[in-house]
Parts: structure tokens; C-alpha cells; sequence
């Protein structure tokens, strides 16, 4: 029994404890040890026939002694990974708010038509004569992604956002090395609203990172940044709409300063959710976008990627584009890969391969059934349900900014204030509500930040309960009576807060038999 | 629109409340100049169901499938039977539409399988610590040669011969942009290369592949003395990661970080992504490592649980100062990754790794009788590398043709290296059969 | 708001009240309205393209007014069934030992077989040249299904086991029919411990049912049906094993009685699975036995169905084997279809087409994937199972028989007598310690009948805790003083105990605007 | 065994515990004489999954997949396209897996899909209460008539000819075996019958279909009225279920009875199962029901839930008096239908059901266009009979052999018939194409 750790092992007799339960389970919430807690020699969840004795290839290089898997079969394999699913939250089960992750339906014929033989099957060095069909499909994206973003090329192997700025930040480096200007313009700008990915990127490839300040309506501060612009400047990496749900209304202005200035734009796209099939990058005066696919076009987020990242660029950087590109030679496709004759100077390579072939899949076939109609539609339900989720807090919560917002409605403490309760706690009542929290504590530059995305995904039956819900946590909040409780949230989650001071103190990143876990006497919590 | 649940009604609703006439005002922030008429000229409507997948049947039936010819490509991704399980378990929503673990109390699911893939990840490897996943085993390359040269604080990374070429290009890239240098041997198809005397004081890291891009198994245990004994670190990188059920562990040579790309256990081929890349060290450099790293803890009534944790790494804490500038990686292939490992179990991988040695030993035993074709292997684990006399790239589009997938020809890779033009690498995996061979053999006859 | 009835209605400013929510939701436990509380005109989930205009044939009968079925987007639909199953517990969630329904284990694998394109979208009609394959398919698991049970014909189209006992109770009135004795033999024998089947398909058959009564051993008291049996028996009907989980010790000398009686035995094959390739029933006497694949075969149980019940027949009943069967003619197959020339006289048919193809495919996956030796394995780790659970409960429950039983184990509720606990009590109790309760009153012969089937799908690790947990409740309940709890439970299901009186006296069996639902005021719930 | 938990040590330790030797042992009740010694003979050992996929595979290849050639087959199975939804939420665990709700505090989602399910049936049918599903629509017809002999007490049953002839050899079938009368008109390809005047003192119930088994569609109003009048019941059976999108409900005609065929929702074509019957009828029938009933209540904390109820009609309960022996039924296929209905909704349902009858329509008019080919109906929803002058089925096999599936020759089902021998019975839904159309219209010039 002590195999099973997550599981309660001693089985107490607890004739005396009312509410709690012998075995730890809470009926169909039901407690997982770990499956290194659950094997055992000489079991298996798959036949594979014995192979025939042959003199084996493997120079001398026999791997001895244990591995360490552990042997479960495979209705144990099933019901392990089952119950832990049932620990999740999910953009399936409600409400999944999470600021600028736009956590949008993820619709099951994406992946269904991403598991047809001929598509999902294609090894990536198949002679080319046999993937014909599967490089079209890349180009038909491509060519929706630059429709949509009114620009003229795009890289599309990046795995994801991140991956995509680091892209898009090497293209506009080797711009300026062909301008013979990369030693000379090493700042990059950047809003201190700046999700954490733009600095890193920027800092990676040698960039010294200067804030640009924002004016009071949350956005860049147009004469502080003309004032920073000057010969040493690289570029301004900016995320529009910004990372606190609003449209940089003067972002014309500056990109023509940028470009004046001898600089380049690189615009975060991880917002293009907002304004896809409404306005057009491209007409912004961007010089390169990323797109995340995992996003604006749903791929599903999988509990953390995979995702894909697609650059688009401008005329100024497209000859930089990194291998591997698909190009049509009348009815037939090929890829631009390494050491092909291009014209252009390309900029190297970022994975193996012609990217995430997966997502590209699933993201076309969420444009083709939005269509071009649909996609504006989109935009615009994903913009009215935000705005309707702030009209209709203003009162009870505080916004940080005021005007309408564009696909995220941004909050901050203020409303909280002597009440005890932090955004934390206040995001961890909402669990027991029966809601994911929204994105806590970003962008930094609000204070207590609480960044709600309905996206367009969720009917407006569903916004009013959430609506009513963080009203109510909102009101008891403020009863300033109610801060115990708020501290003891999370209840009737299948865990209660948990001791991240601890993991990092003393971390414990794998299983080995000696963690030994905190035991679990299902009693002892019953008597708190 | 079957995906909006918003109707018109909903809409004029939701504009009295915001207390605007039209969709429009929301969107006054937008420049007059880059405001559209309508709809974005030259693109489609909104399609159905049917007619979407009756698009992709159109995409598919351009291509020939990968499990209805004789299949023999690797080179770097490969072909296995993936049970039917794992597929389930990714496309249960609770896994599918979650997203990274923020709030662990409702992500516990998520949490508690990546604590037990980078658990897995130590074991395969030999290593002690692991992390939740790269993008895949070539970007995780060039992270790993970034955290060398943060761990040595040098700027020089050897990279060996025998490295996947993709690998090496992307390593290069990295290098030119980030301000570093990589030195690359040259491509050793015979499996020779010594790359111990190239160590020195300025080297950050030696990055070989086992097995090598080639095919060949080698022990690197002296070479990673070499490296300690100069102060630089050992990067083992591993294509195939089913081989490790079979070979000495990185770990066991003596590497310092290893990576592998992790496609062949769970992940289907899927024209190259997205696959799963894994990350292990030492734990000494636990600290310097890019990506999530899921760690054990306690909840408020002592419950075992599990959170992210070493997040100071991170951009999202750390910013510019960050390891690395990963945020969403690759967690729905971890889970594919770590459920087909589970099933599979000790026996059961090992016994995978064992067919596949088999196969592809039955393979070359094959083709080496045929005249004109020569194994340049002494060593391997599922592929190998033949010389055809002539180029290869000709023979496979003629084997294709035949609607036969006989493997990669190393110009595929290397285009510009005349040395490499008549070789091609072939693979065997549990899923190779005798009538496949069989047809490939015929098929080379007929060729060559 | 009052649309959506299952969801909390009104937020109720509750900051007095601690351990409730204001959505009445519990973390991951959502409360969830019907469809038709959600549904809005206008919203629909698909798209259809608008069909051209033509001129209609539907005889002046198009329908008029509302058909009144709601609208719903796909992410709610996505939602609401995601939220429904997850109020469900299921055999990838743990223990089901839910006694004569073998709840084991059901492979992924038969789920992905049974949808290839070629088998699961094949029509019925479609010409026989154009479906070899299914043919074929059908062919190779009734010769499984023959071979296993050692008898010489199957009639594969019964759509379940009951209306499997329907097939063979009509070869058998068929049978006699040709005897000239139907009018004469109208007697049918079955044990007071027969499945509610039997007794129901022989009375719609004109049959009356004459119990047999039962030795102190649980078995056939062969004496009593020796006696009983005359030339008004048409048939004994007995489930070997037994309902009580028991091998009819004596059934050969049963099958010898009945067959010098002059009369044919059916036997239910309802738990084949204890005996699969270890006892063939053809070599006991059998003249039919139906087989439930969606038990013996693990075919899934779907929440009731689909299944199906293939009825293997001896020599004698042979011919009367109702159309359409299979018939391998050289290399091809055909179907054997009403009016087509057999020799026989076909009792008729009884299902649409050829029968349950899907669960076709699923069984045959099933077997081929264990094999002969893995079938053997099956049903002895099955028996082993039952046996352990029983040796291990022995002293803590009551056995209602002594001595090794087959696949299930059976117990009665003599360990609550004067407690205050019933059966369904106990019942209860085992859903809050994460399991689904074993059947309960049945078979009809034992008192608070509790019928214990583990199959051969559950680790040893898991049969522990499940024990432990049973010992733990059985201790409490024999405490005497923990009545109250037992009443009280289930605590933590997504449902405190139903009211099946209400349900039953006042049937409401379907939605009706007018249904309006007890309202659901979390903060009363807290009250309590 | 992937399938087997137990180990060979585990079984030893139970054993163990048991106190028994060997399993043997534990089959001691086991007659000698039927004891085997080891396994059964002349059966193959255990398969992987690969290999199990491979064999399937193979079975595959030697059938025509309806989604490959052109496509006009009904007859009482229809080919629709059914969202990826629908497929996906059948396969979740937590339905796939579980059982009959006898425990309903666990098991709520399956009672409150069924509850829907009841409701969405009452609104299709017109009528005013269903039951939880029958096996299917062929086997709740002769359900149906058993429900109308009990209510009625009379034991003569009419069957119109134009009712689906396998569904009307069941009903015979039935009628012999459990002793009634089943009186059936000869075929109706003309779609002329009245049954009126056949109605009489005997008679417990009138059978008829809509559309007719040719494809006819028909008011009932008139027969229901003289049914009532000689205290019979008028029973209709709809075998194509998405016609009630388009026609006047069965119930609106004065049904008493109404059994559906439910497959065309939610549930593909199966070669013939499982599918899922739907049962609906008037609330003074509801106590002569056959089937489960999931009804309203309420739980300790007075919140709303489901149950199954009025059980005491079932077998379970009421044994040999029950109204049916039904136990376990169609649950799964009944949740496909309810998912895709829910999807569907009135505006989808009613949408979808006039693309039917459109392809329809085009069809008959391309054919009827067609020298030798004549249409006998005036009236039909999405299928239709056509006369040849030549008999059918050969006409069929030669379209098969091109790689048409064009419709079902009448004698498939009415051997016995010369009168129906030159007809061939063709449908058309949403998943016709014009290149199919046009593929079969092309077809047939050639082989007529
Ligand atoms: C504003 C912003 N930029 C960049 C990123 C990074 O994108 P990814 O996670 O795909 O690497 C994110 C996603 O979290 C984001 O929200
Ligand atoms: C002993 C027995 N006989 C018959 C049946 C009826 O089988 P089915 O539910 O497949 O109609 C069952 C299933 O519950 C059973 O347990």
C-alpha cells in the first residue's frame, strides 16, 4: 500500500470522524500517487513481439542495470492520466479568462482533420514530389496570414511567440548589418508594460533594453519616445494592442517617428486577436509581427504549447527571412531550404525541419471556417464582450484606465484596499467559484493587476454568472469582514494554496524513492 | 457562425449596457488611415464542416502517406507505432484547452504529468534534473550551447561532425546573432572524427550526437574528460530517443547537458511538428537551465502537490536577465511523450529498442548484398548510411516514384558538400516489415 | 439569468455566509442547466450553406410553427456535455465492481479500429462485392465465438443479451414447433436467482416460468429439478455461472435431465467471462447461450448500450437460426437474407441488417488482442480476483455462500444487522470513498444482496485499497453509532441522495417551460 | 498482457491469501469431463496493437468506403456528416465508460443527457413523451405493436406496404412467436394504399411509415381518425429522422405510437450498427412503455436531479410481468444523437432537412431525365424509387464495379417480388455532391 503514496495508505478505522473519508477521495474527486508509486516489475501496458537474435551493431555500448521506468498496464496507464485530467481546469469546463493567453473555443474538427492519413502522418524528408499537398497547405496559410496582415513575406518556423520575436529581432539585426549599422544601434525600446518575452529576446541578441514611459491613458507617451529615439536605436518592440487591452491610438505617429529615425518596428502580435480581419498590420507602418497561431487562430494550448509563431515581415526585413520558405513553381511547390540559391540574404535557420506543420493544420482550418467574415466578427465579439465585462464591473472594480478597451478589460487593487484581500486571494475565491483567475499581476505597471480576456468564445449568459460572481467576491471583499475567508480560498479545489516558497527552497524537480511525501492521514484533515 | 455563441440580439444588449450605438466606437482608437471598409478584400467566407474537411481530404490525397508505402526515412525524426491511448489522453479537453500550470491548484492534472516527464526524462538520459519540455531536440540544442557558455562564461562551442546539419545550422545562427562562436567539424560519414585535441580554454561546450547523424554509436566517455579537464562541458544530443533504451546513457559518458528530440515516443511524424524537445543536466547547473521546471511541495493541509517553481529563471520574472526567452513550450508532446513511456514501461521500452536494433540490422544485412551498395557502419542503432556509387538524391525520387520512401540522401542536408552527394541514410523502426524491405531491395535493383 | 435553472440563479451578496459560493459551483464541480435553459434563437452550432431554391415534394406537408429545439454554439455544446461527464464515474476513473455487468477494462485500440474508414462507414446495403471485408470480419469472430463455446452455429444479429435470450428461446419454440410439441411443452424452469431477462422473455414467448429452488449451496437442487421436469417443459433457463457468481457444479447432470426430459436448456451466457477459454459450454449441454460482448468482449457499456448478444446454438437448434448470417462461398463471402434458399427453416429475423457491426469490430480487437492464452489469462485472473476480494472480506462482511466462487463475489447484509445500515446505505458510503457501489438486491435469493464483481482489470495495489476501504466502512458501520453518516452519505457527489419516490410519483419525464425547477439557493445550502 | 494488472507475483500472493494452492483450484465446480487441459485449440495467441491494426487495415481494404465513391444508398440507413463534436464527447471516458445510471448521485451526466434526449424526441415526433432509446428503429417497431396489443388488449396487427420489409419480417417474426396476428399489405411502390377500410374490431394497431419505404410521404390524419374510431392505434415509423425537419410531424397526424430510426443524427453508417430507436407516444400510454425513463427530482439539498424511473414496468423489477425485456440499450448512440441535435439546433435541424430534400429533388430530376428511367413518386423527402424497365440489381453491381454506389435494388429487400424487380430506390443528403450526380447520371446512360 505504501506504493501508493497520493493514494491514503493506512486505511484508519475512524468510527469517531464524520466528514471525512477513509481512502482520502472525495467521491469523484480521487486522489493519484505517481506512476513511480504504481509500477511493478514485470508489468506492461503494450505486447511487443520478441525479436529475432541477431549480432548486434552497437559497439560494445549495451546499456546495462536498470533504467527505472516503471511497469504499469494499460488499464492503470488509462485511469492514472484520467483522474489526473480531472484535476485540470480546462477553456472546456467555462470561463477561462486569462489575460493576454486568449484562451478561446478550440474546435474538435481542427484536430481531427490534423490526424488524417496523408496529413498528420507526412515525414518532414519525404521526397517532395510526395508532400505536394501538405506544402500547399503551408503556402495557403502563408498567404492568409499576409493577407490579413497586409504584409509582404513571412517566416513561418517559429515554434511560438517567443520564438517568432527572436525571429523578427535577427531579421531587423541583420538589416542593419547589411546597413553596416548593427555595431552602432544597440537599444532597443520597449514599454515597461512589456510582456517578459520582448526584453529577454532583445537582451539575447545583445540589445540594451530602454523603457519608454506611458501617459496616463496607458499608452506610449509619443514625445518621450521621440525624445529617446536617436542613432543608437535599433528598434521599438511594442504590442499593440497593448498589453493592457488597448490600441496604441497614436501608433502611426510612431512608427513613422521609428522609421525616421533610422529604426525598426517590431510589433507583438499576441494581441492580433483584437483587430484580426479589422485593421492591418501592415498599414500601422510594421516592419515585422509575430503571430501567435496558439492564439489568435486557436490552437489548442495544450497545457502549455506546442504553439507556432509565424513572422510576418516587410519589404524592409523579407529578404533576411530564415530558411526554410515554401515557394510555387507553376502547379508545383518546393522549400527554400539551406544553401538553396534565393535571392535575399537569409538569416539562418531557427528549427528543424519547415515548423510546426500541426498547428499550421489546425489554424487553417479555424480560418477557413471563420472565413474572412467571420474572423471580423471575431475581432469585434471578442472586443464587445471585454467591453461589457468592464461597463459592467466599473462600478464595483476598479479599472485601470478609462475608454473602451479593446479584447481584455484591465483592473486594478484599488477596490481591494484596506480590505486584507489581494489579487491573489481574490483570484483564488474565484476558483471556488467555479472560474479560472484571470492573468494576476500583469502588466507590472498596474498595481494588483487583474487582466480579464473573455475572448469571443463565451455566451453572454456565461459573462453575466461571471459577472455576478466576481460582483458578489467584490462586495464581500469589501465588507472588509471577509478577508479570512478570502485567505483560505481555494476549498474545493483538489488542492488548497500551495507552499510555493517551499518548492523553491528546497526543490524537488523528480520523484526518487527517497522524497518520501508528506504523508496524507485523511483524519487529521477532517478534524481541521 | 457555429463558434460565436454572441447573437445580434446578445450584441445590441451588450452595446446599451457599454453605452455605445455601434461595434465601431470601440474601435475609435484605430487610426481613421488604417480603418477598413468592410471585410479584407480577396479572402473567402466562413465555411462549414463538411466543406473544411472535404479541403484538407483534397490536401491529403496530394501526398503519399507514410503508412501505405515502404517506409525507411529518419534522419533526425522517425517513424513509430503510437498505441491508441495516447492519442485519447491528448485530446481529453482537460489536457487539450488548459494552459500552462499559473494557478496550481486547478492545474494539478498538467503539474503532476510534467513532474513525472522530467522524472522520465533523468532516467532515459542518466542525468539528474530535467526540465518541462523544449520546442523540440534542435532548438533545445541551441539553448543547451547558450547555457554552456553561461555556465563556462566562454563563447566558443565545438560542434561535431557527426551533428544533424539542421542542428548545427541553427547552433550557427544562434551564434552569429548572439555573438558567439561555433566551430563545426566537418561531416563525418565514416564515423572517425576525433574531437578531443580541438578542446581548449576557450571552449564553452562540445556538442556531439549519439547516435550520430550517421548512424554510428560511439562512446564519448573521454571525451567528456577532455572537456572536464579544460574546464568546458560535454553537450550530448540524441535524435532518437528509443536508442536510449538500448545504448549507455549520455549521463554514463559523462555529458553535462543532454538533449533529445522526443517525436519517436508518443508524437507522431506530422511533417515535422511539432515534436517535443527534452532537457536534462546536472544538478549543479540546475539554476542556469532555460524552460518551466515543475517541482513536489505541500498544499494548506499538507497534501502532496505541485507548482512551477525556479521561476527567477524566467522572463516572465526575470526579463532581460532570463535563461532563456521560452514561455509556451511544448506540453501537450510531453504528455503524449510521457504516456506512451508509461505504457511502454521498462520492459516494454527496452524491448522496443531491441526490434528496432533488429530491423535495421536485418536491413542492412540486406541492401549490403546489393552490388554496387556499401554500409559504411560498423556501429548503429535503427539507421545507417549506405554509398550508392551514383547520387541518391536521383535514386529516391526514382524509388518515390515507385511509391517507395527509401530514406534520405544526405545531400537533402548538406547540399553544398560534393563528398556527401551518393550517400543515403536509411532507417528501420518496429514498424518496418519483411514485405517493405522486401520492396525497397527490389526497388534499389531496379534503380541503381 | 432564470434561463439558466441548473446554474446558481441570483448572486446573492452572501459575505455572511462562509463555506458556500455564490455560483453554487464548487471549483472544478459546475451546477449545469438544461440545453433548454440555454438555448437562444438565432444560435446555432453549425453551418449549413443555404440550398438552392426548388420547387418541393413534400405533398403540401412541410412542417409549420416551432419544432422548439434550443440554440446553442459549439463551445457551449463543447461545454455543457464536457460539464456532464464529468457528474459521471466510469471504469477509467477506478473500481466498478458493479456485480454480473463486468465492468473491465475497454481498450482504446477497438475505438480506432471500429471507426477506419471501410469499416465504420460502410452501408448495410451496399453491394456484397463492395463489402468483403465486413463480411469476412464477421465471419472470423462468429468462428472465435464458436470455437470458444465448442457449439456448431451462432446467430450473430441479437442487439443485446436480452434480446439475445429472445433469439434462442425462439429457436427453441421453433424446435418444438417442428416437433409438434409448442402447444403441449409451455413450462419454462429457471431459478428465483435468474437475471429479470429470463423470466420477462419466456412469459412474452407464452411461456410460464416454474422456479427451481436453490441447495443450501447456492446451486441447482438437482433432485427438485428432476421432479419439476416433465412433458410440459420446453426448457430450463439457467446462467451458468450463476447470478450468484457460482458454477453449477451439477450441470451435466442437469443438461442430461432436461435433455431426457425432452426439453432443451438455455443457458445465459451473461458471465462467460468467468469460464472464457477455459470451459467451452458445448461440452456442458448447452443448446443456446447468448453472449454479451459489451461484457465477456469488453465492448464499452456506453452508458447503457449499445451491445450486443450473439446466441451460440447447438445441432439441434441449429437450423432455426433467425437470417441474415454469413456464408463463405470459396474465396467470397455472402449474406444469407430473408427468402434466400437455405436448408434450415430460419426462424425469421429479429434486427434490422446484419447486427451490431460496431460492437463486432470492438470484440474482435478485443480477442485477437488477447489470443487464446490471454483469454484463458482473462477469466482466471477474473475468478482470482473475486476470489481475493472475498477471502479478504470474509471475516469483516457476511458471504452468502462458503466455499471458492467464479467471478464475482456475494455477500448479504447479515454484518449490519441491528446497525441501523442497509445495503443501500453502505452503498452510498462507498461513492464518497471514491467508488462505484457493487450491485445492490440482486440476485433476488440473497438478503441485501451485495454482488462484488472486480474483473481481471484492476491491479492488485487498487483491490487492496478498495478492500481496506470496505473493511474501514463495514467497522464503522458495526460501530453502532455512525447510522446517521451512513443516511447522510453520498456528501461529495455532484447529487446528495435522489428522491425516487417523487420522481416516480409525480413523473416529470421530460423539460417543459412550465417544469420551473426547485430553485437553488447556494446560500440556503450553506445553512445547512 | 497490456490488458492484465496482475502480475505473477501478485497472483501468488492472492493465491496466498485465499489459501489455495493453483487457480485450478478455484475452478473445482468445473466438471471433470469438461475440464480442458490447456488452452483452447486451433486459436491464435495474443496480438500487439500494431499487429491488431494491421489486420483490421486489412479488412478494410476489401470494402468500398462510402466516403470514397459516389453515394446514393438508403433505404433505412442514411450517410450524414456528423461533427467532430459528436465523435469526440462519445469517446470521453466518463460516458464510454460507464454504465446504466443505477446510481444516480455518480452518474448524473448520463441522466440528464437522457432527459434531454427524451425531450428532443417529444419535440421531433410531435408526441408527448419518449423513452431513454430502443436497440433501434427495426426492433421498436415490433415493440410498438406489443405496447398497442397491451393497450388495446386486441391482437391483430396491420403493416402497410409501405413499410421498410425487414422491419415488417420482424414484426411477423414477433407476431409468431408471442402469438398475434401481423396482417401486411403487399408492397406499395406506388405509394397508393389505404389501409381504412382494413381497420376493424380486431385490430390493435396500424403500422405505417413516413416516408414510405419507396419514399412516399403521406398524411395519416384520416387513418388516425379511423383507427381511433375502432379503438385501434395508428403507429408510424420514420426511418429517415431528419424528414422532421421538413414534414408534418407524426404526432400533428394523430400518432399514438412513434418509432424513429435515430441514426441520421449523430450516428454514422456502421454497416447497419449499433444505432439508436426512438420510442414516443401520449402520457395515458406512458405505463405500457417498454424501455428506461429518466424523470425530474430532487436530492437531499432540494437540488434538481434525474433518475430512472417507473421502473416497476421493467424487467428488472417486474420480471415476467414487465412490458418489455429490454435492459441494456442504445445509451452511447442515443448521447451521439442528442450532441449532434443540441449542435444542429431549430435553425441547423430545420436547415439540414431542406438541403436533403433539395439534392433530392435535383437528383430525380437529373435521372428522371434519363431515357428508360421513370420516377414513380410525386412526393418524397430525401429518397425516391426509380423504374428501369430492366431489373436492378444487376444495374447496381455494374455501378459498383465503376466505383458507384448508386441506391438499393428493391428486390435486395423483397426477393421474393417480381412486381419490384425493376426497381432501384435512391437517396440523396447534404453529403451529395454534383460530380457525384453527375458521376452516377453518367453511370447509368452506360450501363442501361
Ligand atoms: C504579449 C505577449 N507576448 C509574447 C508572448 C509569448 O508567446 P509564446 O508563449 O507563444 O512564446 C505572450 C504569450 O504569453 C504574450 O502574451
Ligand atoms: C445475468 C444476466 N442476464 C441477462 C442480462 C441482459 O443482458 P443485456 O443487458 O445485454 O440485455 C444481464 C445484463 O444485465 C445479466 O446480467
Amino acid at each position: 500500500m505504501d506504493r501508493s503514496q497520493g493514494r491514503s495508505g493506512g486505511i484508519a478505522s475512524g468510527s469517531s470522524v464524520e466528514a471525512a473519508t477513509f481512502t482520502g477521495n472525495r467521491a469523484l474527486q480521487i486522489e493519484e500517487p505517481l506512476i513511480f508509486e504504481m509500477g511493478q516489475p514485470g508489468r506492461t501496458g503494450v505486447d511487443l513481439p520478441e525479436p529475432p537474435k541477431v549480432k548486434d551493431r552497437l559497439n560494445g555500448l549495451r546499456r546495462g542495470g536498470e533504467i527505472g521506468l516503471p511497469g504499469l498496464s494499460e488499464p492503470q496507464v488509462v485511469q492514472h492520466y484520467t483522474r489526473l485530467s480531472q484535476k485540470n481546469y480546462a477553456i472546456d469546463m467555462g470561463v477561462y479568462p486569462l489575460g493576454s493567453c486568449t484562451m478561446k473555443h478550440n474546435p474538435r474538427i481542427n484536430e481531427k482533420v490534423a490526424r488524417f492519413a496523408g496529413i498528420g502522418d507526412l515525414h518532414p524528408l519525404q521526397p517532395v514530389s510526395t508532400v505536394q499537398g501538405a506544402l500547399e497547405l503551408i503556402d495557403c496559410l502563408a498567404h492568409w496570414l499576409k493577407t490579413l496582415t497586409g504584409m509582404p513575406a513571412v517566416a513561418m518556423s517559429p515554434a511560438a511567440g517567443a520564438h517568432g520575436e527572436m525571429c523578427g529581432m535577427m531579421a531587423i539585426a541583420a538589416a542593419l548589418e547589411s546597413r553596416g549599422e548593427r555595431a552602432r544601434r544597440k537599444t532597443v525600446l520597449a514599454p515597461e508594460s512589456a510582456h517578459g518575452t520582448n526584453p529577454a529576446t532583445a537582451a539575447a541578441l545583445g540589445f540594451t533594453v530602454k523603457p519608454i514611459p506611458a501617459n496616463e491613458s496607458g499608452r506610449v507617451d509619443l514625445g518621450a519616445l521621440k525624445a529617446a529615439l536617436g542613432p543608437d536605436v535599433a528598434a521599438i518592440m511594442l504590442t499593440n494592442p497593448n498589453t493592457c487591452g488597448l490600441f496604441e491610438s497614436e501608433i502611426i505617429e510612431i512608427s513613422k517617428a521609428v522609421h525616421a529615425a533610422g529604426a525598426y518596428f517590431y510589433c507583438d502580435g499576441a494581441n492580433f486577436n483584437a483587430i484580426v480581419g479589422r485593421v492591418r498590420p501592415g498599414d500601422l507602418g510594421v516592419d515585422c509581427m509575430h503571430i501567435n497561431l496558439h492564439k489568435t487562430f486557436s490552437t489548442p494550448h495544450g497545457g502549455g504549447g506546442p504553439g507556432a509563431g509565424p513572422v510576418v515581415l516587410s519589404a524592409a526585413l523579407a529578404p533576411y527571412a530564415p530558411y526554410p520558405w515554401i515557394v510555387q513553381d507553376g502547379d508545383k511547390w518546393r522549400i527554400a531550404e539551406d544553401g538553396a540559391a534565393v535571392d535575399g540574404q537569409p538569416l539562418g535557420r531557427l528549427k528543424a525541419f519547415h515548423g510546426q506543420m500541426g498547428m499550421f493544420t489546425r489554424a487553417l482550418a479555424y480560418i477557413m471556417s471563420h472565413g474572412a467574415d467571420g474572423l471580423k466578427q471575431v475581432a469585434e465579439d471578442a472586443v464587445l464582450s471585454a467591453n461589457y465585462v468592464m461597463a459592467a464591473l466599473k462600478d464595483t472594480m476598479t479599472p485601470a484606465f478609462d475608454g473602451p478597451c479593446m479584447h481584455e478589460a484591465l483592473f486594478d487593487d484599488t477596490f481591494l484596499k484596506d480590505t486584507g484581500v489581494s489579487t491573489l486571494d481574490f483570484a483564488k475565491a474565484m476558483i471556488d467559484e467555479g472560474y479560472h483567475p484571470m492573468t494576476m499581476y500583469f502588466p507590472l505597471v498596474v498595481h494588483g493587476a487583474m487582466l480579464i480576456e473573455p475572448t469571443e468564445s463565451q455566451a453572454k449568459e456565461d459573462l453575466d454568472q461571471f459577472i455576478g460572481a466576481l460582483k458578489s467576491l467584490a462586495e464581500r471583499a469589501k465588507s472588509g469582514t471577509a478577508a479570512e475567508a478570502f485567505k483560505a480560498a481555494p476549498l474545493y479545489a483538489p488542492r488548497r494554496r500551495l507552499d510555493e516558497t517551499l518548492a523553491a527552497r528546497k526543490p524537488i524537480l523528480r520523484w526518487r524513492p527517497s522524497n518520501n511525501p508528506p504523508s496524507v492521514d485523511p483524519m487529521k484533515q477532517a478534524a481541521e | 457562425m457555429r463558434y460565436l455563441p454572441l447573437t445580434d440580439a446578445d450584441r445590441r444588449d451588450m452595446l446599451g449596457v457599454i453605452g455605445v450605438k455601434s461595434v465601431d466606437e470601440l474601435f475609435r482608437d484605430v487610426p481613421q488611415s488604417a480603418r477598413l471598409g468592410g471585410k479584407i478584400a480577396g479572402l473567402p467566407d466562413h465555411l462549414g464542416e463538411l466543406e473544411v474537411e472535404r479541403a484538407f481530404q483534397a490536401y491529403a490525397a496530394k501526398n503519399v502517406s507514410s503508412s501505405v508505402a515502404p517506409f525507411f526515412i529518419g534522419a533526425g525524426a522517425y517513424r513509430h507505432h503510437v498505441p491508441a491511448t495516447v492519442d485519447y489522453m491528448i485530446q481529453r479537453g482537460e489536457f487539450l484547452t488548459s494552459y500552462t500550470p499559473y494557478q496550481p491548484e486547478i492545474t494539478q492534472g498538467t503539474l503532476q504529468y510534467l513532474f513525472e516527464f522530467q522524472t522520465q526524462v533523468t532516467l532515459l538520459t542518466g542525468m539528474e534534473v530535467a526540465n518541462a519540455s523544449m520546442y523540440d531536440g534542435s532548438t533545445g540544442t541551441s539553448e543547451a550551447v547558450l547555457m554552456a557558455n553561461r555556465v563556462t562564461r566562454r563563447s566558443k562551442a565545438l560542434l561535431s561532425g557527426g551533428l544533424n546539419p539542421q542542428y548545427r545550422r541553427i547552433v550557427e545562427t544562434t551564434a552569429h546573432w548572439q555573438g558567439f562562436k561555433a566551430v563545426s567539424g566537418k561531416p563525418d560519414a565514416e564515423g572517425l572524427e576525433d574531437l578531443i585535441a580541438a578542446v581548449d580554454k576557450e571552449t564553452s561546450c562540445v556538442v556531439v550526437q549519439n547516435p550520430s547523424f550517421f548512424g554510428h554509436v560511439r562512446d564519448f566517455g573521454k571525451l567528456a574528460e577532455a572537456c572536464h579537464a579544460a574546464g568546458a562541458l560535454l553537450i550530448v544530443v540524441v535524435t532518437e530517443v528509443v536508442s536510449l533504451g538500448l545504448l549507455k546513457p549520455p549521463g554514463e559518458m559523462g555529458a553535462d547537458i543532454v538533449v533529445c528530440e522526443g517525436q519517436s515516443i508518443g508524437n507522431g511524424l506530422g511533417f515535422g511538428g511539432p515534436y517535443v524537445g527534452l532537457f536534462a543536466t546536472r544538478d549543479k547547473y540546475m539554476r542556469q537551465m532555460p524552460g518551466r521546471l515543475v517541482g513536489e511541495t505541500v498544499d494548506a493541509d499538507g497534501k502532496r502537490g505541485f507548482v512551477l517553481t525556479l521561476s527567477t529563471r524566467e522572463q516572465h520574472i526575470r526579463r532581460e536577465k532570463a535563461t532563456s526567452n521560452i514561455c509556451t513550450n511544448a506540453g501537450l508532446c510531453a504528455l503524449a511523450f510521457t504516456v506512451h513511456l508509461t505504457l511502454l514501461g521498462e520492459a516494454g521500452f527496452r524491448r522496443l529498442a531491441e526490434i528496432n536494433h533488429t530491423k535495421a540490422a536485418q536491413l542492412a544485412d540486406k541492401v549490403s548484398a546489393l552490388p554496387g551498395v556499401k554500409v559504411l557502419n560498423d556501429s548503429f542503432f535503427n539507421e545507417f548510411t549506405i554509398s550508392l556509387g551514383k547520387p541518391a538524391a536521383p535514386v529516391v525520387e526514382a524509388l518515390a516514384a515507385r511509391r517507395i520512401l527509401g530514406g534520405v540522401p544526405a545531400s537533402r542536408l548538406l547540399p553544398d558538400d560534393k563528398s556527401v552527394e551518393n550517400l543515403l541514410l536509411l532507417a528501420a523502426t518496429e514498424t518496418a516489415t519483411d514485405e517493405g524491405m522486401a520492396a525497397l531491395v527490389a526497388g534499389l535493383k531496379e534503380v541503381l
